[in-house]
């Protein structure tokens, strides 16, 4: 590992910058990302490197410039669009979803859509129900992208380069949360290939399995849970499609019981996929059924400790999996 | 299609006398002093309880603007409907909200106007038909069509009278650029909705100045007119400016049942949002505006009109201060929600784990009151 | 059961007008539904009866018209807006999932949306990628909404009835393929009851459970099973949101298998979620794990034998209930 | 920032001989014929067809409008991109595409141009620079823009020299009401991209005639100017007007690299799909453009130029309806898609059931060719 230790923005801002400096055709859109160096600092410098016309602001047309930038992409172009939000991507729902990652299929191969889609997914700051969705909830119903949600700065800098790097269209998940995160991040080319989650803590009672920022509050429940002698395998997701079922059988088969904590809602979420698609893969091996833990299905809601509440916190992680053990 | 009234801008920068330049009475003037000073009040401590993370979230200031919010509700009735963007502090208490419920709902506390579901880009008003207070970007342009079709339609169709109503619909520069906006200025113009675009042009959305993102930059009413709607542009620093000019322009939708679009020119004085270091605009443009402050130049219209005077003004000061000072106890008194008000609001039907409605204090109390 | 045989559609305009005629405050809009008596003809003759205020054309602006509709609900109107096809809903995502459901909510209480969105979903005319969306797939995730998916005539009008009179916003989804079906309806008033599923089909040996239009795949199936010695329960959800879990539940506790059928994609979608439920709910009852039918996790083919290939066809449907039931 | 281009229009009913009308040659004329012709042909085979239940799906017939389709792409070079919506048959075979796998792509086989995936309402050809085909009304104009983006971007950026390309991106009157053709277009007017707005304006959007859906409905140009865009009307029935107007307006745009807007005033001669009535409009309206039937303008006025003769004219259509007939049957001649295509182009990688990605036929003849 690596021991420079960065911030996981700057780990992004890295992945984006190699993969600009590499390769003429990526560029990256969005609002703020230019003069004002992006609402969250990501893209800081970057107008002073690569210039205006290719780092480029946009007007609060999130509809126009993903379809402009998907336009692009079928040309061979490879724009990176930055997503203030994902929130504000409802807006660019139909470019998104009805042609970017259906280009390829309705041209009959004809024409691509290398194109990555970015920016802050998910609850935590207050920000009230319309800005703060999770939309892996719905948006990982589809085929034809691909959808990345890294929880730590390595695997940002690793998953974005990669999927920069992908011919197909991938939604690229961040939280605004972890930006200011800091962890030890390879220099130079690092990539994370897509599909392959990562046990970020071993265990032998229990599978958690999460994407994205509830990682770490599998891992603040986990430690918990040790001092209780209930020894927590917790994996990192990192690629929601593809998903990688392999790793996560292979620790249910060992632990005979799972939890799965998924920061959308509930209902047709990407945890109920997982918890579906264990549940037919470990039929025979599992102790209980998986729980799941969820944010409450509720529209977000302001107040601090309603919010609190709403999240999938460690304490809740704790109690499902207390419940997945038979523990009262 | 378009008309440009410049009335209002020609004189703006006069000293005509206020009697030449308004027929509003002296009361209704230092009502609207009171407001703004209000509002700037109230602003200012809600920066204050943002830096001592009271208040989370995204929060917008709506210091420099005031005249507008002022000057447009004024020109309207309380019956008709209002809806607004995200910096909408100010809107909240121009259409009368207690500033108690509006600053409970920014501390996240039961008693805030939407029992602190909301948050401070998320204010609403039943009792005072102000219907939120949205976040995302040019998405309360085509509710304010609705709003505006609503009122027709229960004027028209249900109460068999003619169109009686006018609603507003306040957006920023930078909603300009949604295509919600465009559909919604074609629906209404369509349609013959009354509803007035009243486009709070600051010259900026976050750091782009509205020439960088925005076509037409210079005459933003050609976008109106491409939906065949009229345009107007006024000068924003000054209420009686707004107010003279949006009443025109209000009379007239509502007496033809027509939508309008209104430029009108004005600054916020502070950052974007509370986390914005003002980069993007230099300190002499700021500045140049600040000597344009909307409070000043009716105070010192008023002043110099005989109906106030300094110390008047500065009793009226302290009075606001002391109003700002007691809505902050209030919210801070009001407690959190419960945490089963998680489970309320989600449906007005109870069933599974939701709980049904209740209404917030805001509502109730009207209630009570009238 | 009343004798008397209408169309589907006719169904769905019989509750339109009931409820016209009852409370001046509904009305209906959408693109074609007055001048040209709507794409699919569901609005024949409404325009006669009730006026140009009341049954309005509108421009192709889905998201205007919507959001439109969705100020006037926020004034106590009670809007029935017509999607000519559910698949040109994404351009009006932001409106429709990001203000009707959540309004109640951020508003405290003091706003409610009492709307109805209603038209045609799913594929099945070789109408292509774009044209063929399942929304389901994705915005039965979301709270603050309820969802409505009837197979039959008489639900049609039973649940179409109750939509618009329902305080909180519905998706209600209707299907091309199921408009000139013919049923018995009940004249008059009639309203069926949301979050109540309905066994179309006693059975003993499995359950089958799903939603709108694939229930007549099912149906099919279990014909064809039966002769085979297997016998289906077949459930028809009617409504997605809420889900009759119960109703589910029962059925699964007496058979001891299941397979949901869901013409969505299989990623995050209600199948999973009946799956991921029935598992939680059932999981000592189960001989074997839910098995699940979907669309293919492809977009939409146009080509005739790709799209029946696709779509969760009585085949694939006896396939799955004999591998759960371990039947080679 | 509008210029209205009458010139065409002007002309367009005139009789004055072609050598003054235009500067197209002999050859160029002849190809014209021969295009609209077989885009004719091509549509009348194709309503059989679908008559027949050989086609599926939402099938729109372009005849009527073969001198937009004809005039605009010659106005334009083969490597200039363009992009229509779903009433597409007319521009892929303008821009070249062979009719054959326009047909089996309707017919649904391995054949098509898109392998029978994307149907009549997705024609794509990557050989001849033709980005589809768009189901979704409006959804191809941000694509328009982003095609005219990316030209620029690689003359400029990448190749480091100036803009070389213009784009063409078709819609219809009905998408002048959708939000994303005006943020495409407010995109195009703030970057500079060389792009047009090609408005096939029919005057239908399905049954609703455009004032009813539109405002502006007489000078949709307007909607171009509110985003900063210059303005053109041209008559749509004539195919060496729209090419002397296109030409002119492209030519233009590719020198400064700017956008425009094009109203080009045409009729659907036939329903809107192939299940519509036509209820909405009268039958004297449907002959009064009929009388102005755009083939045989051209041909009236290359017969009294003397570049055709009636026998001529009769031995081309002879020729083109045994190339249609050819088409049908080699498409009928194509096999259905394999199943195991249900799993191929949906991501270029191979991983789990998907199976990567191959080139439909008209590509690989294409690179064959050359
Ligand atoms: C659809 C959408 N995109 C982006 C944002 C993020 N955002 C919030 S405010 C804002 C700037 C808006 O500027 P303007 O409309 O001029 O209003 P002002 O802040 O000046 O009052 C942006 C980009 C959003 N809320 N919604
Ligand atoms: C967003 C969306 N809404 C509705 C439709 C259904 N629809 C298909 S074509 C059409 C009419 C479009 O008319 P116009 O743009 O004038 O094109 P024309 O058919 O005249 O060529 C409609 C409403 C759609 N395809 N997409
Ligand atoms: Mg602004
Ligand atoms: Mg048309």
């Amino acid at each position: 590992m690596s021991d420079r230790v960065i911030e996981f923005r700057e780990a992004l801002r890295e992945a984006m910058s190699q993969e600009m400096r590499r390769d003429e055709k990526v560029f990256l859109l969005g609002e703020e990302v230019a003069q004002y160096d992006g609402a969250y600092k990501v893209s800081r410098g970057m107008l002073e490197e690569f210039g205006p016309r290719r780092i480029i602001d946009t007007p609060i047309s999130e509809s126009g410039f993903a379809g402009m930038a998907i336009g692009a992409a079928m040309m061979g172009l490879r724009p990176i669009v930055e997503f203030m939000s994902w929130s504000f991507s409802l807006v660019a729902a139909d470019p998104i979803l009805n042609n970017a990652p259906k280009m390829l299929y309705m041209s009959g191969g004809q024409f691509g859509c290398p194109i990555v889609f970015r920016g802050n997914d998910g609850a935590g700051g207050q920000l009230g129900s319309t800005h703060s969705w999770c939309v892996e909830g719905m948006f990982s119903n589809v085929p034809g992208l691909k959808m990345a949600i890294p929880a730590f700065p390595d695997d940002a800098k690793g998953l974005l380069a990669s999927a920069i790097r992908d011919d197909d269209p991938v939604f690229f998940l961040e939280s605004e949360r972890l930006l200011a995160m800091k962890g030890h991040v390879p220099e130079g080319d690092h990539y994370v290939p897509f599909g392959k989650a990562l046990v970020r803590k071993p265990g032998t009672d229990v599978t958690i399995i999460s994407f994205g920022r509830p990682v770490h509050f599998c891992l603040e429940a986990a430690e918990e849970l040790e001092k209780e002698g209930i020894s927590c395998e917790v994996i990192d997701g990192r690629t929601i499609r593809p998903l990688d079922l392999d790793t996560i059988v292979a620790s249910v088969k060992k632990t005979n019981s799972c939890v799965v904590v998924d920061q959308s809602w509930s209902f047709g979420s990407p945890g109920s996929e997982v918890a579906a698609q264990v549940h037919a893969a470990c039929f025979d091996d599992l102790d209980n059924h998986v729980m799941r833990v969820h944010s409450a299905d509720v529209p977000t809601p302001y107040a601090s400790n309603l919010e609190q509440e709403y999240l999938p916190n460690a304490r809740r992680i704790a109690e499902a999996v207390r419940s997945a053990l038979y523990v009262a | 299609m378009s008309a440009v009234t410049d009335t209002a801008r020609a004189s703006s920068g006069g000293r005509r006398p206020l009697a030449d330049r308004t027929s509003a009475t002296p009361d209704q003037l230092g009502h609207w002093l009171r407001q703004m000073l209000l509002i700037r009040e109230f602003e200012v401590r809600t920066m204050q309880a943002y830096q001592d993370k009271k208040i989370g979230g995204f929060c917008h200031i709506y210091i420099g603007q005031e005249a507008v919010a002022v000057g447009c509700t004024a020109a309207v009735r309380p019956e008709d409907p209002i809806v607004t963007a995200y910096r909408d502090h100010g809107h909240a208490l121009a259409r009368g909200m207690a500033p108690k419920y509006c600053m409970a709902e920014m501390f996240g506390r039961i008693g805030g106007c939407a029992k602190g579901k909301g948050g401070s880009m998320h204010m609403f008003d039943k009792p005072n038909n102000l219907f939120g207070g949205h976040g995302i970007v040019g998405a309360q342009t085509p509710l304010g069509t609705g709003l505006g079709f609503a009122t027709k339609y229960i004027d028209e169709v249900i109460e068999g009278g003619s169109n009686r109503h006018v609603t507003l619909c306040f957006l920023g520069d930078g909603a300009l650029n949604q295509g919600a906006f465009y559909e919604a200025m074609n629906l209404a113009g369509l349609f013959d909705i009354p509803v007035i675009f009243v486009v709070e042009n600051n010259g900026y959305s976050m750091g782009t100045s509205i020439d960088r993102g925005t076509t037409m930059a210079n005459r933003i009413i050609a976008k109106g007119e491409g939906c065949g709607i009229a345009g107007h542009e006024l000068e924003g620093m000054d209420v009686i400016d707004v107010y003279e000019g949006m009443k025109a322009i209000a009379d007239g939708c509502r007496a033809e049942s027509r939508p309008a679009m209104v430029d009108i020119r004005t600054y916020r004085f502070k950052g974007h949002s509370m986390s914005d270091p003002r980069k993007y605009r230099t300190r002499e443009e700021e500045e140049h505006w600040e000597t344009d402050d909307p409070i000043t130049r009716l105070r010192d219209a008023m002043i110099e009109g005989g109906m106030i005077d300094e110390d008047g003004f500065k009793a009226l000061n302290r009075e606001i201060k002391g109003e700002v000072r007691e809505s902050i106890k209030w919210a801070e008194a009001s407690p959190e929600p419960d945490l089963s008000e998680l489970y309320t609001d989600v449906y007005v039907e109870r069933f599974g784990p939701y709980l049904g409605t209740s209404m917030p204090q805001i509502v109730t109390d009207a209630e009570e009151n009238r």
